[in-house]
């Protein structure tokens, strides 16, 4: 019994079916629009509808758990030990595993839904349920995740709650099989997160549909403009109003009011995270702090006057730490009230003034226009007042401070990627702030805060990070190019055969938060390594800041050396965490412009194709969250790989490739209907390295996918086997299992490749013609 | 509770279960005992003196070496075979009891960590600790790794030197 | 910005409003049904609309945090150490409880909205979405809690659709706030568990309503026939099917199968858990088992041929225990497909002999008809061969078993109850099993299995514990009052003004698990205890079943002592967990009909009725699970307490009162508009004890009422009195707070009463006439 | 790892920070030390020797004490006066800074558990860890509770009224 939606077994009412017919007097009249969709097999899946397209995935990419706890504690019989052995409900450590990392993906997913629905019902009250999704001229495909999965195309906002609907009721049917005593394998636990990472996937496209049409955000605009990047930009003269999280409607309503009021240039309005990301597509004079990073050492910073948060990532401790410098706060959604009086109903000057009196701490206000209002007017008047608060300790308080320190070392120990911090303090205390400013500058330090809560005399070591990275702040200005929103039909026109063939030696997507081993940095590196080597480079969010603060050899930032089109060298700025939709839309875009395959209802089709043939890579460096989580998980699914940076590990779970295990790669040829021995391509579909040389080498081999021509495999191996000498010193020794014939190698490397080929005894197989896994037998 | 053994970063605690503390002479014994040990030696003992030390401790009892995300090179560098795998990959490998090893010649029975990130290792020791019951793991680097079945404790530099200096000396 | 639903905002095409609206060429004529609703001011309410009482709620009764680890675990920053320091996030510990409760709460909601959810589709495929919600003569008000909550009353199965999208959008919202960096407030995250309790409360009436509607379950008859119950009800000579779970479909498919060929008196079906309950709904014919603490027991005992499995609550190694015994098993939802091969669409011999043969592990069988057919058949074939395995190792083996055990004592430091666990097997290392035995019949042993997992010898205690209750297995036969569903309307105004004036002293409701302190009978007692005393006695589930495995001294068990009216003495067993729902709902009936405060759209004043007049007081002595903190908060949300047993700390929260604050029981009384002082009744809303004497004393507190009559107080005083007196020895030393004038001293204990009053130099106090937390201006 | 000092149920285990293991001999100390000390009585302690090593030590260092449960009532049989309370009220009243105590002369300093059942106890001193720094928690049960500031040791029954003995002796 798969819990049936109402909208798969019965289409009454529903938009699919109903929208080309208008009802009449006795009589039903279609439009003239032709019944455009040919419907595939599995409109709106259910929880178990693709489980044998998972179970594919599962067999070759095996779940591969780290235990973070040898404990489950979800029910009152526990806590239990799992430690080889089972709990009281009888489930054992690695289905567990599996249970957790669903529930990641399902929190993961519901902030996606959460904030798609949100999102949908506002602007539906403002623009009407019959506003329309046009994305203009160049794309034709505006929701190719809906498409497939909803079997239909969504012509209005209105029809975007019908997405919303199912995902909702699929997450609830999900988040059911976490129960005590519900799902008992492992595997089925996997299928049911890949499931949640659809739900994800879907959640985003709305979302970011939504706001693409009503706010009017750049449609697939490959020159969005520049916005202005980092802590430099900021003019802290002027009031500052900060947006952190994720809903741009706080943010452009903020910027409305300004705009109304005629003040665009006396009030500063910036943000923090996806939230930045989407106002300065919304506008491009807002500014952009930076990533998530950033966040505690500007809110120390005191530069903000008004703190305005919305939803997603933003410090739960952000009213204390606010308030420490007297910077008003405003919450403005339900899923963080903060504990603050709802105003939303009062007076916006009575607001104004109870928020410059202090007679509340804060304010929860559930209206974003009155947010607008309410920010700026508080941001112009506390300013003034604020302005002694726009410094930090000063240097010899610093000092002072770090003298403090007994050496215990349980900053270093607590902090997660053991910076030296300890050192770095008692330096200071010795008058030299350079590691400080290190940590600050190159942004080792992401101002988590927990060496501060470890420190036995209370030392502010954020704060004195801050400060010490003071005197470079002028040096933070940096550009980052608006989100465009999704690649253009005709981009993927032009870029298909080229990347399915390998000629493009693959899309490479840097996603995700800043959680970094070595900070931010090394995304730049990367990206900047994949760009010069002809990749298509496409990123988001986090991962797109991060970009954007490196200036190369020339002073330029990559944003301003390259341009933004879906294109060999291209550097695509999507947009924000719900952009990411795109990326897995363009893969699909391929599959359907390209190769010319049905979207609607034929997930599974369309999934083996881009598993087998769309040479795409996504690199969530940094990810930390849930929602990094569900969006890999998603695009797993899709058969796209993903690589984590090392404390991705902490996930729990990834899905590790056995090279050593030729079974595991068996290919059918549709063309011939032969089972043939096939290549690890992709190797992994979600691998964690252990640093940016590992990581670098690593993507570029899972670019590699079966049906390269013979030149796009040279190219790709080329790139595999430059990247492997420079940060390995040595041709791959795994090379043989990528050359199908002679004709796959680098004719640079012809020679030692050779050498290596022989050694291993290499024989020449089948270079398949439409490599598949489905429709084979097992074994 | 004694200091050097807390977990280095001390959230790292899992369980009941916690890593025995060794001395570099039980981890000799350790490795003296094992059939077919391993050594995976991360990018942490890239620099000197850890990697001199590393070099030694692999000649001393002709160790088959692994080495994680880039660490290859050095020991390529100086002309010395390892296998380069990620720390994921070759975890991977080693919770699977029909693997060869990297000899071929059977799944390893100890294997002998070094240099790795911490945390990285830590989940990988989990790995193993709940996965692969055929296999004991050893962690000799300066910090305290519970999810290890032995491990060396937090220590300073010079200590850990101490340590290493003994695991190879005759 | 609370997310603003659809239905709320924008209701074309809901039910709400079109129902009475028929449309016609261009005029609209509405049906001759007057509008029976008055809309209430939060029809629908979102995730932030309730806020205000709920911060009434918690300001009185404060959140008790006890933390089940220090740590955080949920993102890649961690883990983080929340003792006393914040985590990476921001997060402090209590935060982290509360945001960890509201996580489990929503994993309860959903077990309840997926199985709603699911039987509501398969139904509605059945027999309609116009099929209609009819309980016959004596239920007008069907469906209290939806009327309350979504403002109009649903009149047929398709209205519950409109229902289930709401609690599945409200849980969206809900999950995504505990995503990291959202809400940072303890009491804002139990504002949003509230409000995941009252989806709860949505989603198990919506699914009681329609199964009770479309398979025609009792419709609150008093008079639901006795079920047999235990063990030895099940005649082991014929085939055996098992069902374990919740969802009833598999099992009436089942009985139906066998009506069909006439093969009623040739199989045994029997069930555990709520399953159980449903399926005897369903048919008299079939027997319980038992609770949830009998699973294992009952699997290893090798009785069943086939095991169906549904949802929520099934060993997660079901399927490795059953093979044990050659069972087959049959996994039917989605919730638990076990990693077994889909079979849905086979031919129903093909899946019978793949079973049989052992060509499959157990087959995944999504079509409740199928696994009608399938478990029967299958059944009949297994059983001839089946026959040997269906005893236990002997008592010799057991004791040579035993003589295994080394003396190391983990088995107890294992036990979950801390039982004398090696005790016991060391006593049968002697030849004497009594110890064993006695785990088995008084069933304090709940069979989950960690001693075995912790033995380091591997001695199978449970099977022991199995065997060595089998001598005395025939004794145990016991009765079960089928789940007669809601209390019916006349019943309600029959006991309405007694309950609210107090001379019913109370209705105390037995539900949840049996996860208990020292076995099932404590609960039987206590009912025993309520209904001797007059009490209304209401029970579910496992509780349900616990109470009926009790014969009192004579030789009865309660369900054939006491009848099943809704009325001083009776025991009431309403049904299964999602039965629940009548619970709530008749207090929201008493609140409607005999107060005739409106229903619709009305929630808060109908909550702050039902927590300052109807002393009712819920008790799940045995809670174990996700669902069961779902309930008891959403309980808690109407004003409604509840008690837990000592395992329901581990819930990690708790809501207590403080009787030493008076400033806490301030009332407004309405008819007057005066502040006034008022008592800590009821003085805790979830409260967990420690043993049955404890809590024995603690329910009788609890259903006190500030609008008590003098005379009702009275009563409700003499049982709070001689219970104390029964269990501490004396007259209760908080007594003065509950005496209002002299009038409330129960008349016996008048001498003993005054003297305290004369210690405690008591004073008269108002008695409100109209007591409410509404209104009242704060401090 | 010391078999005396992991938690009774050694799934209590919450993280890094572990009670310290006390002898009769300090715990007698910490309650000298305290300006207002408190016991609280389980039910577990109405069985015999257990409630007349109770009432010794309560008679011994004056302590008010309350009972959990339904203790009271062997203690009122006794004609001792105690205070009874669940004990997760107890609890809540002793995390509050502002409760005036048993003897409504302050808040308490130290409060000493025995007799609660395991489990319930250590959610209840998980509390006082984490949201009552103003007070320090000593249990004098048979089982290490690893939530507590200091505890005894697990111990047979034997030991333990070895070390109750101690607690009341002059």
């Amino acid at each position: 019994m798969a819990p049936e939606s109402k909208k798969a077994k019965d289409l009454k009412g529903d938009f699919w079916d109903a929208k080309n017919i208008q009802i009449s007097i006795g009589k039903v009249i279609t439009e003239e629009e032709p019944p455009e969709e040919v419907r595939g097999p599995k409109p709106m899946p259910h929880v178990t509808d693709l489980r044998s397209w998972d179970m594919k995935l599962l067999e070759r990419y095996e779940p591969f758990y780290a235990p973070f706890c040898d404990m489950c504690c979800l029910c009152t019989y526990g806590k239990c030990e799992l430690l080889g052995k089972k709990g009281a409900c009888g489930i054992d450590a690695a289905t567990q595993q599996a249970r957790t990392v669903l529930l990641a993906c399902l929190i993961g997913t519901a902030a996606h839904a959460g904030h798609a629905r949100h999102l949908l019902e506002h602007l539906i009250e403002k623009l009407g349920e019959d506003h329309e999704i046009d994305l203009g001229m160049n794309v034709d495909i505006e929701a190719p995740i809906t498409r497939t999965v909803m079997g239909k195309r969504p012509r209005t906002l209105g029809d975007l709650r019908e997405v919303m609907d199912y995902v909702e009721e699929q997450m609830s049917h999900l988040l059911s099989a976490c129960h005590t005593g519900q799902e008992g394998d492992s595997k089925d636990f996997e299928s049911k997160a890949f499931h949640a990472g659809l739900m994800d996937d879907l959640a985003r496209e709305a979302a970011d549909l939504a706001q693409i049409v009503a706010l009017d955000l750049p449609k697939g605009d490959e020159d969005a403009p520049l916005i202005e990047l980092g802590f430099g930009t900021i003019d802290t003269e002027k009031p500052v109003v900060l947006c952190i999280g994720h809903n741009v409607l706080p943010g452009a309503d903020i910027v409305d009011y300004l705009d109304e009021k005629g003040l665009e240039e006396d009030v500063e309005v910036c943000g923090i995270c996806c939230a930045a990301i989407d106002i300065t597509r919304y506008n491009d004079a807002a500014k952009v702090v930076g990533p998530l990073s950033k966040q505690l050492r500007f809110i120390r910073s005191g530069v903000a006057d008004v703190v305005v948060v919305d939803e997603q990532c933003v410090r739960t401790d952000v009213l204390e730490e606010a308030l420490k410098n007297r910077s008003a706060v405003i919450a403005t959604t339900d899923k963080m009230c903060l504990g603050l009086p709802d105003m939303t109903d009062e007076d916006p000057d009575r607001i104004v003034r109870d928020l410059i009196e202090g007679n509340i701490k804060g304010a929860l206000i559930l209206d974003p226009e009155k947010v607008g209002e309410v920010a700026v007017k508080t941001a112009i008047k506390l300013a003034p007042e604020r302005k002694p608060l726009k410094k930090l300790p000063d240097v010899e308080e610093i000092i002072e401070l770090a003298s403090e320190c007994t050496d215990c070392g349980w900053c270093q120990r607590a902090c997660p990627n053991s910076l030296p911090v300890m050192d770095a303090v008692k330096k200071a205390a010795e008058g030299d702030l350079s590691q400080l400013e290190e940590m600050a500058v190159e942004e080792l330090c992401y101002t988590c805060g927990r060496c501060e809560q470890e420190c036995e005399r209370g030392i502010p070591i954020v704060s004195m990070v801050t400060k010490a990275g003071e005197r470079r702040v002028k040096d933070e200005k940096y550009k980052i190019r608006a989100g465009r929103g999704p690649a253009q039909d005709v981009e993927i026109r032009r870029v298909g055969a080229p990347i399915v063939l390998g000629d493009i030696p693959g899309v490479v997507a840097f996603v995700g938060c800043s959680n970094y081993p070595a900070g931010g940095k090394d995304v730049a590196l990367m990206a900047k390594e994949f760009l010069e080597r002809n990749y298509i480079v496409v990123t988001t969010g986090c991962g797109a800041m991060s970009i954007g603060e490196y200036r190369d050899e020339d002073g330029q930032t990559l944003y301003e050396k390259y341009g933004g089109e879906f294109d060999a060298k291209g550097l695509v700025n999507m947009g924000s965490c719900v952009s990411n939709a795109h990326i897995s839309g363009a893969a699909i875009k391929i599959a359907n412009i390209f190769a010319q395959k049905p979207l609607e209802g034929n997930f599974e089709e369309i999934a083996d194709y881009i598993l087998n043939r769309v040479g795409a890579c996504g690199v969530a460096w940094g990810a930390y969250s849930q929602k990094a989580a569900a969006i890999a998980t998603g695009v797993n699914r899709w058969g796209i790989p993903v690589v984590l940076g090392p404390h991705g590990s902490k996930y729990r779970r990834l899905f590790l490739g056995r090279a050593d295990d030729e079974e595991k790669w068996k290919l059918n040829d549709l063309r011939t209907g032969e089972v043939i021995d096939g290549e690890p391509a992709p190797e992994h579909l979600l691998y964690a390295a252990e640093n940016r040389e590992e990581v670098t080498v690593m993507i570029a081999k899972l670019c590699i996918r079966p049906t390269d021509t013979p030149k796009g495999r040279q190219m790709k191996l080329s790139n595999y086997i430059d990247l492997h000498r420079k940060y390995f010193g040595t041709i791959p020794d795994d090379i043989d299992k990528f050359i199908r014939t002679e004709k796959d190698i680098p004719i640079v490397y012809k020679k030692d490749v050779m050498k290596i080929l022989e050694e291993k005894n290499w024989k020449p197989r089948k270079v398949p013609k439409e490599p598949s896994l489905m429709e084979m037998e097992k074994g | 509770m004694n200091d050097r053994i807390i977990p280095w970063q001390p959230t790292v605690i899992a369980g009941p279960k916690q890593a025995m503390l060794v001395t570099p002479e039980t981890a000799v014994m350790m490795i003296k005992k094992a059939k077919r040990p391993l050594m995976v030696v991360g990018p942490l003992a890239k620099r000197q003196p850890v990697l001199d030390h590393t070099l030694k401790i692999m000649e001393r009892w002709d160790l088959p070496v692994v080495t994680t995300a880039d660490t290859f090179r050095v020991f390529n560098e100086r002309g010395v075979e390892t296998e380069p795998y990620g720390i994921v990959e070759i975890t991977n490998l080693l919770k699977d009891p029909e693997w060869r090893g990297v000899r071929g010649e059977g799944q390893h029975d100890l294997v002998i960590f070094i240099g790795c990130i911490y945390y990285i290792a830590s989940q990988g020791l989990s790995t193993l600790k709940h996965f692969a019951p055929h296999i004991k793991t050893l962690t000799i680097c300066k910090t305290f790794h519970s999810n290890a079945d032995a491990s060396f404790p937090n220590m300073d530099d010079e200590e850990w030197f101490r340590y290493l200096e003994k695991m190879h000396e005759d």
